[in-house]
């Protein structure tokens, strides 16, 4: 070794290695980049990525009678007697072809369609249905919409489904129409359908599986689909993403055409970014409300919850607390849209509570005898301190975002307001057995108001396991105008009865709403056009299908852009 | 300087066949345990004024022995009396009254002072646990009066230092003063300059000569430097792998080496006025484990006389006269065979 | 940490000197008179935070911080959940870190988050500390069968992983940081007390508490008052990193939505952020500052404890380097 | 071999805390875990007489058993890797949705955690090395402050900058979900690609660790006479520094590897949700947000046995590293 | 007879930079070795004895530096002009990077006191003696290295199968040799070795000597030997320098030294080591204690210990000066060099030249005046 060259070479070397590390690393990164472009083509089949599933991997559950069923099986692959759109309450027969009840809506007899076939090319037929039905009988644990109860038989007579009941139940036919159907040769012998994987479905609808991964869930179209021409989609993908903004993200980059989930950044970081093609369609549902424990005798006083309804800043919990997607909701507890079943001295227009009014607030309780102590909180003549805890599920922070903003408006009106933040089967729980002051949620959906106003306000329902009455509002004439509803198939009386229901609502205030509810629903027409639209409503665009049928109803409007 | 006249004056501190064995810890619940055989039978006697040498290499036992003069450590077996009365209570109060008369002097000035605490902490500690000091006065005039014993002056400017403050020499003569504290009339010197720098060795040894004569202490000199322990203690006593070997007035032992291992160490030590003649002894071999020590006399597997009886078992001491004696076959049998069997080990 | 006499200047002996780990700090521990002694503190204070600059950079870090989280909330008088409709708004003067979803202003949550987050960072600390003085002193002093147990239990708590255990705990009993601070607690002390423990194994050989056994001093006094002052370094070590382990652990737990969000914190702030989509809407000025704030503060607390480090053991101090007259002296 | 034995001990004994800890956790806690699974099972339906019994061992309710009696029982539900029925993903057992998720955190863990520890440790040796230059003084400060970053928001800055806004890499799922997996090509580059981002926080965040032990570790030993005496030798620099210094020095770090494992686990979690990362984590933090007991203790148990054994792993290395500890001191 | 130096160490300097200022550790030292001679350096803690160990061979690290001086290595010369082609002295201080690695270990080996930090705790023995014959015996085929490493064992006293030992494996005499062994793989001119034998026990102290002055005759070592045993060293060396506060105060031959010291504190010195024979008499020694590096005492730094001290000492740093040489009748082997101004005739003050009971008188008074001072 000569002095002079050694250093300088060991120099060179470990540069060299260090320059050669280097270059390995860009190298590979741009061979893996290059792979992932490419991969993103999707070449000649038209494919349709929808995330309905925030949270982890897939675990396989295809049974529509699994409480856990994946995305796509229901809907796409079974299908049910009708679709009821929940907007419109506009009604489209699916495997039936109509319905007819009996004068004494007892009887419910089903036409069932001809000519439709098992995607595995077995006929299907009435004594499917009558078989899915009979099912449910025989394992009450995926009899969800607790048909049984009413039901006493379901017999298949030719290409008619005869059912009967117990007593009238044209309340019953939307949870009728809306269970999915499912192969008798193939179900016959699977016991507990709840309990049963369903690794190769098999059914009517558009979509057929074509693999299951833990992370990703594909379907294919189904080419003996009785309405197979109006399917332009070759391929629906659902994968796997684990927090909203993910999915966010990959609608916003247009790796995913369909979703509804929420976000707070919505317009800045999707519609704004794309806003040809980007675009939202929220439907609003039901209200979120603060639900009164009427057991408590502060609360059993109306000018209370009208006080406290007086004093919430809505707009704030608007737009602070749900980013400004749910708007005030109405003392009528009606969504826009549904004015029909406002009372005639409303004018056709839905009411709203108005600003925010402290003042207001305080004058209510003055008149009610409450006066306010040193500490700014209102008490009545015995010293009761309205002081309230407000059961709210710990991880929904729109929730509690809405009640931190409640607690300001409630101090400004001489109300206090504590958080009680639990874990959401705690508030389950609480809810069902009125263990809270307030507690905030929100309600049930159906075609009509009615569907919403059964569960919160009957009487019946006040105790009991699953006691959906949560308030204990136990009044008879609000009992009597149900029971006017769910005795008869007229509309019109049927509208009667709601009319007077919601006038019970907004002046009686059994419960408190505060924002109208939304289904959240983001699309991107980038891949695909023909979504719902507020022009056309045919459906209910989310793909987290709140009632079922809609999803089947997008798939069959979409084409390829 | 030391006077060599053999001891006609009462031991204070005796100890008789003192024995220590330390259980090893391992972890093998089904195997049989093992002890180190630190200490085999020793026999001493510590006599006020006069001090005695306790000199071997490292391994042999010497601090071991001094520990359990101090009751730091329990004697497997043997009996230590003072003034005569055997010690066997080791309750607190006992201990500490124990400790009222007999303490100690630590071999590294570094380690044996706690570096965050003053001089004042150390002493006042010691004067306080023995009842010598009561109030913060008594215990400053205490304090300063050890510190001039120790010639550490002006006493006052050394009361409040720290340990990092002080040399090596101050932090040793610290030391000494902590052990006076408690009043002692035993104390038990384990190797108190063989960390020193050499220049101030002397002037350590030469204060503990002074507090040995001015305060009629009975001191035991643990060295592995035999030089200095001619220099210090009018008697010496080598060990060996925890056996005692020779032992008699120090001038004898070292002039007239009687048992193998004695010569060896003489021979080692650096010597620059030996005579050119004079070839060191060969040695073979090292210290053997204590864990499974040679049997017999543990030095029979290097010594150039070992005879087959030495592995066998351990020889009796021989007097030689004059207080010099030995453990050793070529010189006889000796009497006083040690107490049970010597050699056990498993 | 072990340290042996590099420079064998005082060796006769064998093994060397074993130095104290850390230059004792000047006379802290005995004081005449209270003022005097005061005097004395924030004199050796002042000495033990100027005397390296790592420590002195991390201690005006923390220190800062400190400050604000005592002082903050107090100057501000602002409520930190204040709803406005000054929604998702940039810095300006009015908000000096903008606002967020709910118009709250960020600068005001994150003066007032600091208190939380520092003060549950440091009260567990504080609990990791005290059980691992507790179990390696006791553990290491004892020795025999008591450190047998004592250490058997340390080794097992070593290896069980705080954070997901702590998230089920957390599901378990209540959403609460205390909850949090006390399964942290739980799961950090054992590095400490392995440490400490080992340090007092090497402390009980030294001779000074030997002398202070001859001397027949109390045992708890021989553990605390000899053994413990000398330790200093590592209970101050292991204090500051529990403090960091902490700090990211109750953020990483808070931004996962496991806090009590009714309490404002810099994992809380995090978890609103990213609940409300900050990043994506922009709004950095949102979701910056409290993940800013706390690897400013762990790197503060970093820097003091690699500060105490070289304090402890000089070998790790940076070497000055002069520039060299003409002479070479490296020794590669 | 005795010290690995005697570790194993400690090993097989903290696995039965684990265990122990998993059996009481739900029985210590405040209410009652097991009715509302109970109830959330009643809702659906029925349930089985054998998951009803499963499930009352696995919590403790409905039983008059002794406690010792649920405790046997429930050890032996273990024995035969039965880990109870997942509520979330009913009737999927625990078992079931651990084995499929496992494999992503495996790879993406064992890959990270190694480089991040090579990496770390590589720098720490030649910081160290070359201390006081102005590679040391500015790797050293960069590194201290990321040593302390908080994970999840360097993720979602990754996710944000490098992922969406500049789309150098995917910023979600652990392949491109277009392909099908398995053993071709496509998909394992798809899926080494859809790694590289979580990879490279995760080792952003754990490197500075490993540097600045490592770099502590290594001056002290530099300063030792072997190094010292390595160089008198007039040995090449790049033995001195590994051979001699990096190999003594390693072995602090390496038992701190152990420590810090079980950490890195937990930040698993934080990887899997902030990069929507298929995985156990992302299981347990879903278990936990719904409630589903049972997969969150079976989750936590199999984190615990897992962090358990790479600790034998590392222990064998270290054994292996270092002679003195091989060999036993005798005493 | 005179023979050429190998070694010739020129007005050395060495600093330590420490927080409060810059330390002299090693101060204008200058030294010699001669070819197969031993040189001892003792001294006390502080003294600087093993910073020259580490500044002759460079070792010296941060924040010590040399600042000043030669050192001049005059090696034999090499046919294959691996390090040097001129036969003439090259000054180590100025070695580029790669001649260093040439020179060390093949020219100069080191060892050190511990063995036990000496050696690589997870490297086996034998593979740190073929460290050192792979790197600079890169041409030797494999066999013969390893041959050459039990050769060396067994040279030094141990059996061939340690080589396959770990340092922790082994007593601490046997690593002692070890190290030994590592430092004459490549058959060095000087071996500088720094305290090698203070940290075990006399007996195997004197194996390790003995094997050790063996191997010197047979192998034409020089040696350096740093010890702090002024009574070992004058047993084993050829010449001895004493080391006083980073500064030589005297060097000379051991026979010399022995026989008649002349500084006050090699006198001290030699006087502070009770004796194995003779008459018992009490030793007075060095009273106070070595300075502190960072406060030398102005002039000469031995003042204030010093039994000789007159006004010049706390003044004047004294030179190292070869005596007079009308003295050279008492000086019966080589020179004698001393640095004390009551050698330095221009500084002597015409007082004459200390005699041994002068200076044993002197520290007997200044003893008791530091007695006195304590008792007081």
């Amino acid at each position: 070794m000569t002095s002079a060259s050694f250093p300088p070479r060991s120099r060179w070397v470990k540069g060299k290695a260090t320059l050669l590390a280097l270059s390995f690393l860009v190298v590979l990164s741009l061979v893996l980049a290059a792979c992932g472009g490419s991969s993103q083509g999707k070449g000649s089949t038209h494919v349709l990525t929808a995330i309905c599933s925030v949270g982890g991997s897939y675990t396989q559950n295809m049974s529509p009678f699994s409480p856990n069923v994946n995305c796509g099986v229901d809907g796409l692959v079974y299908e049910n007697l009708a679709y009821v759109n929940g907007v419109t309450g506009q009604e489209t027969p699916m495997l039936s072809t109509g319905h007819q009840f009996s004068s004494d809506n007892k009887t419910l007899t089903f036409t069932i369609r001809d000519g439709i076939k098992w995607s595995d090319g077995q006929a299907f037929s009435a004594n499917d249905v009558a078989f899915t039905f009979n099912m449910l009988k025989q394992y009450p644990d995926a009899d969800s919409g607790g048909l049984w109860q009413q039901l006493s038989s379901v017999t298949a007579q030719g290409a008619s489904v005869v059912m009967t009941f117990t007593n009238p139940a044209p309340t019953l036919l939307p949870f009728i129409e809306q269970t999915y159907i499912v192969p008798e040769h193939l179900w016959s012998s699977v016991g507990d359908p709840t309990k049963y994987v369903n690794p190769n479905p098999v059914g009517t609808g558009p979509m057929k599986l074509k693999s299951f991964d833990a992370q990703v869930i594909k379907y294919v179209k189904n080419p003996g689909y009785w309405q197979a021409d109006k399917v332009k989609v070759d391929e629906l993908d659902y994968p796997v993403v684990n927090s909203n903004d993910t999915a966010l993200l990959k609608m916003a980059s247009h790796q995913a055409d369909w979703t509804g989930i929420f976000s707070a950044a919505l317009q800045t970081a999707f519609v704004s970014k794309d806003s040809a093609h980007n675009h939202v369609y929220m439907v609003p549902v039901v209200p979120v409300q603060i639900v009164p424990n009427l057991k408590n005798p502060l609360l059993a006083q109306l000018p209370v919850r009208q006080a406290i309804s007086a004093a919430l800043d809505r707009t704030q919990m608007s737009t602070s607390g749900e980013a400004g997607l749910e708007q005030p909701a109405s003392p009528t507890a009606l969504m826009p849209g549904q004015e029909k079943y406002l009372d005639a001295s409303y004018n056709g227009k839905l009411p709203d509570f108005g600003a925010a009014n402290a003042a207001q607030a305080g004058t209510i309780l003055e008149g009610a005898g409450f006066k306010k102590g040193s500490d700014g909180i209102y008490a009545d003549a015995q010293g009761h301190k309205l002081n309230f805890k407000v059961t709210v599920p710990g991880d929904f922070s729109d929730y509690v975002q809405d009640l931190q903003i409640a607690q300001q408006n409630l101090q400004a009106a001489g109300i206090g307001l504590t958080l009680n933040k639990v874990s959401d089967d705690d508030w389950r729980a609480d809810r069902s057995s009125h263990n809270f002051d307030l507690i905030m949620t929100g309600g049930f959906f159906g075609p009509t108001p009615y569907y919403y106003l059964e569960p919160l306000l009957n009487s019946s329902h006040i105790s009991g396991a699953g006691a959906t009455n949560w308030a204990g509002w136990n009044d008879p004439q609000t009992d009597q105008l149900l029971k006017q509803y769910a005795s008869t198939s007229d509309t019109a009386t049927q509208i009667q009865a709601i009319q007077g229901l919601t006038t019970i609502m907004a002046t009686k205030l059994p419960v408190i709403p505060v924002l109208d509810a939304i289904q959240f629903f983001e699309y991107s027409t980038a891949n695909w056009t023909g979504w719902p639209t507020p022009e056309n409503p045919y459906a209910i665009g989310s793909a987290y299908q709140l009632a079922a049928g809609d999803n089947e109803q997008v798939i069959l409007h979409l084409t390829p852009a | 300087m030391t006077m060599t006249t053999p001891s006609t004056a009462t031991p204070i501190l005796e100890a008789d066949h003192l024995r220590k064995h330390f259980p090893v810890r391992q972890f093998r619940p089904f195997a049989k345990p093992q002890v180190v055989h630190a200490v085999e039978d020793i026999s001493l006697a510590l006599v006020p004024g006069r001090a005695l040498a306790l000199v071997g290499e490292s391994g042999s036992g010497k601090t071991t022995v001094a520990r359990m003069l101090a009751r730091l450590y329990e004697p497997t077996a043997g009996v230590i009396r003072f003034r005569g009365r055997p010690v066997t209570a080791s309750r607190r109060a006992a201990l500490l009254e124990y400790r009222h008369h007999v303490q100690m002097v630590f071999q590294d000035p570094f380690s044996s002072l706690n570096p965050v605490h003053s001089v004042r902490y150390h002493l006042g500690r010691v004067l306080r646990l023995h009842g010598r000091a009561h109030t913060r006065d008594e215990e400053t005039a205490q304090i300063l009066a050890l510190l001039g014993k120790v010639s550490l002056t002006p006493a006052e400017q050394f009361i409040e230092k720290y340990p990092h403050q002080l040399s090596g020499g101050q932090r040793q003569r610290v030391s000494i003063a902590r052990a006076l504290a408690a009043g002692p009339e035993v104390l038990l010197a384990d190797e108190p300059v063989s960390m020193l720098d050499v220049s101030i060795r002397l002037g350590v040894l030469n204060l503990l000569l002074r507090l040995k004569r001015e305060e009629r202490l009975a001191v035991l000199f643990i060295t592995h430097d035999i030089a200095s322990a001619r220099y210090f203690a009018e008697e010496t006593l080598i060990m060996y792998a925890g056996q005692s070997v020779e032992s008699g007035p120090s001038d004898a032992v070292i002039q007239q080496p009687k048992h193998p291992y004695t010569q060896l160490l003489i021979s080692a030590a650096p010597d620059p006025d030996r005579p050119a003649t004079a070839k060191p002894l060969p040695a073979r071999g090292e210290i053997p484990s204590l864990v499974t020590p040679p049997t017999g006399c543990r030095f029979h597997p290097r010594c150039p006389h070992a005879m087959p009886v030495c592995r066998e078992r351990f020889p009796g001491r021989t007097e030689l006269g004059n207080g010099h004696w030995t453990h050793c076959f070529l010189y006889g049998e000796g009497n006083d065979a040690p107490e049970g069997p010597a050699t056990t080990h498993s | 940490m072990r340290q042996t006499s590099p420079s064998n200047e005082i060796a006769s002996v064998p093994g060397g000197a074993n130095r104290p780990a850390l230059p004792p700090l000047g006379r802290t521990y005995a004081s005449p008179s209270p003022f005097a002694g005061l005097m004395r503190f924030l004199r050796a204070f002042w000495r033990a935070v100027t005397v390296n600059r790592k420590v002195m950079l991390g201690s005006a870090i923390v220190g800062v911080f400190v400050l604000v989280a005592i002082f903050g909330p107090i100057i501000i008088r602002q409520n930190p959940l204040a709803y406005t409709t000054d929604l998702v708004r940039p810095p300006s003067a009015a908000h000096w870190l903008g606002t967020n979803q709910g118009g709250q202003d960020v600068f005001v949550q994150l003066v007032v988050g600091t208190r939380s987050s520092l003060s549950w960072a440091l009260l567990s600390g504080l609990m990791v500390m005290m059980i691992s003085i507790a179990v390696g002193l006791v553990s290491g002093y004892a020795g025999g069968v008591v450190d047998d147990i004592l250490s058997v239990i340390t080794n097992v708590f070593l290896v069980v992983p705080a954070f997901p255990l702590a998230i089920v705990a957390v599901e378990y009993f209540s959403r609460s940081t205390l909850t949090i601070a006390i399964i942290v607690a739980l799961t950090n002390w054992p590095w400490g007390a392995r440490v400490l423990r080992a340090q007092t194994l090497s402390m009980r050989s030294r001779e000074f508490v030997t002398a202070a056994r001859a001397a027949g001093e109390h045992t708890w006094r021989i553990i605390f008052l000899e053994i413990l002052p000398n330790e200093i370094a590592i209970v101050a070590a292991s204090f500051i990193t529990t403090t960091i382990q902490v700090l990211l652990a109750v953020a990483a737990l808070e931004f996962l939505g496991f806090g009590d969000s009714a309490a404002i914190s810099w994992g809380t702030m995090l978890y609103d952020a990213y609940f409300g989509s900050a990043l994506f809407q922009g709004a950095w000025w949102w979701f910056a500052p409290p993940g800013f704030c706390i690897a400013l503060l762990g790197a503060g607390l970093a820097l003091l404890n690699f500060g105490i480090d070289e304090v402890a053991d000089p070998r790790l101090r940076q070497g000055k380097r002069r520039r060299q007259r003409g002479r070479a002296t490296v020794a590669a | 071999m005795r010290h690995v034995i005697r570790r194993i001990g400690i090993y097989l004994l903290a696995i039965w805390a684990a265990l122990t800890i998993n059996f009481f956790l739900p029985r210590l806690a405040p209410g009652n875990p097991a009715e509302i699974v109970y109830q959330r099972l009643s809702q659906h339906g029925a349930v089985s007489p054998a998951t009803l019994k499963a499930l009352e061992i696995e919590f403790g309710v409905n039983t008059t058993d002794p406690l010792w009696v649920q405790y046997i029982a429930y050890l032996n539900n273990l024995l035969h890797g039965n880990l109870g029925i997942s509520t979330n993903y009913f009737p999927n057992t625990v078992t079931q949705i651990i084995g499929q998720d496992i494999k992503w955190t495996l790879v993406l863990l064992t890959v990270s955690v190694v480089l991040s520890f090579t990496l770390g440790t590589l720098i720490g040796i030649v910081v160290a090395w070359r201390r006081g230059t102005a590679l040391d003084t500015v790797l050293s400060s960069v590194m201290t402050f990321f040593y302390s970053i908080l994970y999840p928001w360097l993720a979602l800055m990754a996710v944000y900058f490098l992922g969406y806004t500049l789309g150098w890499f995917p910023f979600a799922d652990g392949y491109d979900v277009t392909l099908t997996p398995g053993w071709n090509l496509d998909f394992l580059l798809s899926a080494a690609y859809h790694a590289i981002l979580p990879a490279l926080t995760l080792i952003i965040s754990t490197v500075a660790g490993w540097m600045l032990t490592m770099r502590n570790s290594m001056i002290t030993t530099l300063s030792e006479d072997y190094v010292l005496l390595a160089q008198a030798k007039g040995l090449r620099s790049r033995r001195v520094m590994f051979a001699y210094a990096a190999r003594n020095a390693i072995l602090p770090s390496v038992t701190g590897f152990a420590i810090a494992l079980g950490t890195v686990v937990g930040g698993a979690l934080l990887v899997e949700i902030v990069f929507s990362y298929p995985g156990i984590g992302y299981a347990l933090f879903q278990a936990i947000q719904s409630q589903d007991y049972s997969l969150a203790d079976g989750i936590l148990l199999l984190i615990i046995v897992a962090t358990v054994l790479m600790n034998l792993v590392v222990d064998m290395l270290y054994t292996a590293l270092d002679p003195r500890v091989r060999q036993e001191r005798s005493a | 007879m005179t023979r050429r130096p190998i070694l010739d160490v020129k007005h050395l300097c060495v600093d330590y930079l420490a927080e409060d200022g810059v330390v002299h550790a090693v101060d204008d030292v200058s030294l010699t070795l001669r070819r197969g001679e031993i040189l001892g350096l003792a001294g006390e803690s502080g003294s600087g004895k093993s910073t020259m160990a580490y500044a002759i061979t460079r070792l010296l690290r941060p924040p010590a530096e040399i600042t000043g001086g030669e050192v001049l290595y005059d090696g034999r010369a090499r046919a294959n002009g691996e390090m040097t082609p001129s036969v003439g002295p090259v000054d180590i201080l100025r070695l580029k990077p790669a001649q260093l690695r040439a020179v060390r270990w093949s020219e100069i080996a080191i060892v050190f006191q511990s063995a036990m930090n000496a050696l690589n705790p997870t490297m086996t023995v034998g593979t740190q003696v073929l460290d050192v014959l792979a790197t600079h015996r890169p041409e030797m085929p494999k066999p013969e290295r390893n041959a050459r490493a039990r050769a060396l064992f067994e040279m030094v006293g141990i059996a061939a199968e340690r080589l396959k030992s770990y340092p922790h494996e082994l007593s601490g005499g046997m690593r002692q040799r070890a190290t030994i062994a590592i430092a004459l793989a490549l058959s060095p001119e000087l071996i500088i070795m720094d305290e090698p034998t203070t940290a075990l026990d006399v007996v195997v102290q004197r194996e390790i000597l003995t094997e050790l002055m063996r191997l010197r005759e047979r192998l034409d070592l020089s040696i350096i030997f740093i010890t702090h045993d002024l009574s070992l060293l004058l047993e084993i060396a050829d010449t001895v320098a004493i080391m006083y506060a980073g500064r030589v105060v005297e060097s000379t031959s051991a026979h010399a030294l022995h026989r008649q010291p002349r500084h006050p504190y090699s006198f001290g010195m030699l006087h502070s080591f009770p004796s194995l024979r003779g008459e018992q008499r009490l030793m007075t020694g060095i009273p106070g204690s070595p300075p502190d590096l960072r406060a030398v005492p102005a002039g000469c730094a031995f003042h204030p210990r010093c039994p000789l001290v007159y006004a010049p000492c706390s003044q004047v740093v004294p030179a190292l000066m070869t005596m007079p040489t009308d003295s050279a009748a008492i000086t019966d082997s080589g020179e004698q060099s001393v640095a004390c101004h009551r050698y330095d005739p221009a500084r002597s003050e015409g007082k004459p030249l200390p005699t041994a009971t002068e200076m044993e008188d002197g520290y007997a008074t200044l003893s008791s005046a530091f007695q006195e001072a304590g008792k007081a």
